[in-house]
């Protein structure tokens, strides 16, 4: 991870963490921490946890975004004190709505230089974002909005398995996990595990990423707490509370960072000082797709 | 049993509402006890949607966040965010969605954005999400909320999510605002006006309660029923099985 | 099938037998064809051997598509008499390209008024096919094409494994199984196998097409002769080969339709006729993916 | 082993020229045969993409249609056929693509789409399909296809899938063709012109020959040389493992 976030990630980057609500790549987020990378415009649909933790830690100059909050839990106390407040700095916003984030990475995705959506009609949003601008139907009086492209310079992305060639699988919510790596310029996969080229292989249809369009392969198993990894282990809903009180003082936000990030080398201590007990309570019993027959056609 | 607490008799009387509904675009909270409720009573049928790509969700326990891993394990189809949103809910699909807000006018156009000015605000909210699609593409929205004179205000500070606008929808937009459940009691829109109307008042509430609790002057309707408590059977639902540490019922 | 077919498809419709090479559900054209159904627009990204059969049998006056042929065999003799000659009547015809296509479907599942795509520029498609349309893009002067929705009346859509309910699962090709699916007013899903709600419920990343949007459920195993099932049997290129001689002589092709598809009764009839010997020819041998673990939280 | 076919020479001289490419658009007929047969000479880390959907096929068996289901078992990656044109193609992953065409003319303008007249059409060809997206996506293309006054004609029916335009493409498409191999020759496109160029004759072939089977003055090269003979190899390749029924290769 380290040597992925050193190479791949630059001052001044537009960078997304993606990930809805599941596989939200919290190690990287750390690491682009430790490292003090600077001036980075953040891209997401639902700013949580992660991005107020690196946006207090102050690498973070503009976020993209369409949803902020701790989900289920409240609010981002770091990312209000400086939109509210300016706190310790003044914090640039670009906001939309879900189906318009999500537009805009098809588009980056797809070199389109639009996306259409039946959004924002009558709302205040275009109001304030002008780039969300009202277009006319060819076929009829109809119109819908337009939302720009979205390419990222960097998008870090956490899979469950992928192959050293970095070819990926997930299952479970896919959130934008494809779309914002086909519109990213470089893309980071993390994965909670390395496997063989043939499990990928056989079954194709599971493949959400080609390494083809991959810069790195990380293997960073339990990457994503407090988020979750489906089948792997359970969102820790026990931390997610915690941080609204953390957040909620500067200072003892300071102190978090200082003792679980600056003051750790790598993720893996990170989930050392976590403790097996904690991890033993968020691994769910297995659960087994049924598996499908490809046929062999020789 | 202990009697309801103002917030499980605002979920019980959204649950009932579902009577009949098959495509339910569930959020996370209140709503998301609401379907699971009449799940299990009024609307056995109702397939519940979810924003981060699920359909048919079957979650074993109280799903804590909209993206739970228990909303995957056993749904019916697990899809893209952009299927969720294209095909579900922009193609129509969606019969009743849950809304709810920091501020709604008498309009149910809903703020979830900032309370103060946009570019200075007071308090930053959290923004649209998937509100403003939702609002603009379900067939019909239930807005759930709590009521004092702080949510429901003559002028919202910014409209993220459009209700009924000033009075009128759009044909070709789904039909907006339906009914209105908060802590006190329940509101439907007149077809005309597009205004806000009082149609139930929960329990031990009085017309005095709703009006000190609104900063417009609230129109009311010809006939205001008083709303039937939650029976025992909904309480034990309720308690025991949807949110048995009371986190959205209780305040625990 | 059957009951199907007379219950939703009805005279006139505008109707969708999809599926990219793959899934494509000759049993349904067939049951079209003995119902005697006429003036139907048929729609379909690559008319093939079953759309020159339905021609040929007088169900179609219309033809919405990207790619007419044989795949790796030819012509379409029964279409190309109708659209050169006129025999034994004219044949309408509107002409896309297979993204054209895709994004027709797409717009009509997702209720956009067009769908845009970076296609068409300086071809005379657009010259010929007044419906696709040159727009500006809002964010420069960057011009892309459009298309408009496609909502044909009937979908018929082939897939290995459905649920009662109609949940229906794909892998290997999906061609345009799930657009059309979405985009269609009513929904034929036509399966190899019925299994119960908990397979599907296994692995719900595998569903492609949701029961809430289906109209009726079919099971009709090798529905999809001479074309594919992927894991259940191959692509049977013997057919096509031969197709190619039948349709280029209308006497002969009549005899076929009157061997193959109006002296028998149902798609079993059809099976039985072809011989166990043909079937075990076309019997791949097995690969299974490997399965996930979705885990259990309760 | 016995002397090329044209076509042989053609596929052969197709796969020589994917050397250094890493992402190929394949058509089903000789460009299979030329990509398959690169990827075991020239061009072993080049990466198959197929329309109907498949990155990275590894086919045990010759497929016979653009769908076959050997190109899916295996591959390392099926996606749906908008996420192919949309993210592969449009968003500028695939390197070359390979057309083919009934016309070309000078400009490398193909025509897959009618002979005669669009609306009473002598031969009804099968249409775009993806060619015309292709044309205008793929960083290039080369051309594959039989060469007679038939096929290199003065000025094609129909524009199905643009190439050079009358000289220049704009700079924000793909560069269009860079290649055509015929069973006699290969040509190149002069950068100022537009102009397809010969560069190369076919052992055996002379200028004479391409210039009877072309119906517009053939712009010819400084240096045109014979393209090397296939080797042993390459038909050994070719005849032994990828068509052996030479379906493709001798008319078989």
């Amino acid at each position: 991870m380290s040597a992925a976030v050193a190479d791949l990630v630059r001052d001044g980057d537009v960078v997304a963490i993606e990930g809805f609500t599941h596989l939200i790549c919290f190690a990287a987020g750390h690491e682009i921490i430790r490292q003090r990378k600077r001036d980075l415009t953040l891209a997401r649909l639902t700013p949580d946890v992660v991005y107020d933790q690196m946006i207090a830690a102050g690498v973070c100059k503009k976020l993209v975004f369409s949803w902020m909050g701790n989900p289920g839990v409240g609010s981002l106390h770091a990312i209000r004190r400086r939109v509210e407040r300016a706190d310790p700095a003044p914090l640039e916003l670009e906001e939309y709505s879900h189906f318009g984030m999500v537009g805009r990475y098809m588009a980056g995705a797809s070199k389109l230089p639009f996306w259409p959506l039946r959004s924002y009609y009558e709302s205040d949003l275009p109001t304030v974002n002008p780039r969300i601008i009202e277009i006319s139907s060819p076929y009829g009086d109809e119109t819908v909005y337009a939302v720009p492209p979205l390419n990222p310079d960097v998008a870090i992305v956490h899979v469950q398995r992928a192959s050293s060639g970095g070819d990926a699988q997930v299952w479970g919510l896919l959130g934008c996990q494809k779309e914002v790596a086909f519109a990213a310029d470089r893309v980071v996969v993390v994965c909670e595990e390395l496997v063989d080229d043939a499990v990928v292989r056989s079954d194709p249809n599971r493949t959400v990423i080609p390494g083809l369009i991959v810069d790195a392969v990380v293997v960073e198993p339990r990457a994503c707490h407090p988020s979750y990894a489906q089948g792997y282990y359970d969102r820790d809903n026990r931390f997610y509370v915690e941080w609204d009180k953390i957040a909620r003082d500067s200072a003892r936000l300071s102190e978090w960072l200082d003792d679980w990030v600056y003051s750790l080398s790598s993720h893996q201590d990170y989930v050392a000082k976590l403790g097996e007990e904690r991890w033993a309570q968020l691994t769910p019993t297995e659960r087994w797709s049924q598996p499908v027959n490809y046929g062999r056609y020789d | 049993m202990e009697g309801a607490t103002p917030t499980e008799t605002m979920i019980v009387a959204s649950a009932r509402h579902l009577a009949g509904e098959r495509v339910c675009f569930v959020g996370i909270g209140p709503p998301n006890i609401a379907c699971n409720l009449a799940r299990r009573t009024v609307a056995p049928d109702l397939e519940l949607v979810y924003e981060a790509g699920v359909f048919g969700a079957v979650p074993e326990r109280l799903p804590l966040s909209i993206g739970d891993p228990s909303l995957v394990t056993g749904a019916t189809s697990v899809c893209s965010m952009f299927e969720l949103f294209a095909y579900y809910l922009q193609g129509g699909l969606v019969d009743v969605a849950f809304l709810s807000g920091s501020q709604i006018d008498r309009f149910g156009n809903l703020n979830t954005t900032v309370i103060g000015d946009y570019s200075s605000p007071k308090v930053r909210l959290p923004g649209s999400g998937g509100a403003c699609e939702i609002a603009i593409n379900a067939h019909k929205v239930f807005v759930i909320m709590p009521q004092s004179t702080r949510t429901f205000v003559e002028k919202i500070d910014f409209r993220t999510s459009p209700g009924h606008l000033t009075g009128k929808r759009p044909a070709h937009w789904g039909a907006g605002p339906s009914v209105v459940v908060t802590g006190l009691g329940m509101y439907e829109f007149d077809d005309d006006s597009g205004e806000m109307c009082l149609t139930n008042l929960h329990p031990g509430v009085s017309l005095d309660d709703v009006q000190q609790a609104t900063s417009w002057e609230l129109r009311v309707g010809d006939h205001v029923s008083e709303t039937p408590a939650p029976t025992e059977q909904e309480l034990r639902v309720m308690r025991e099985q949807l949110d048995p540490q009371g986190i959205y019922t209780r305040g625990g």
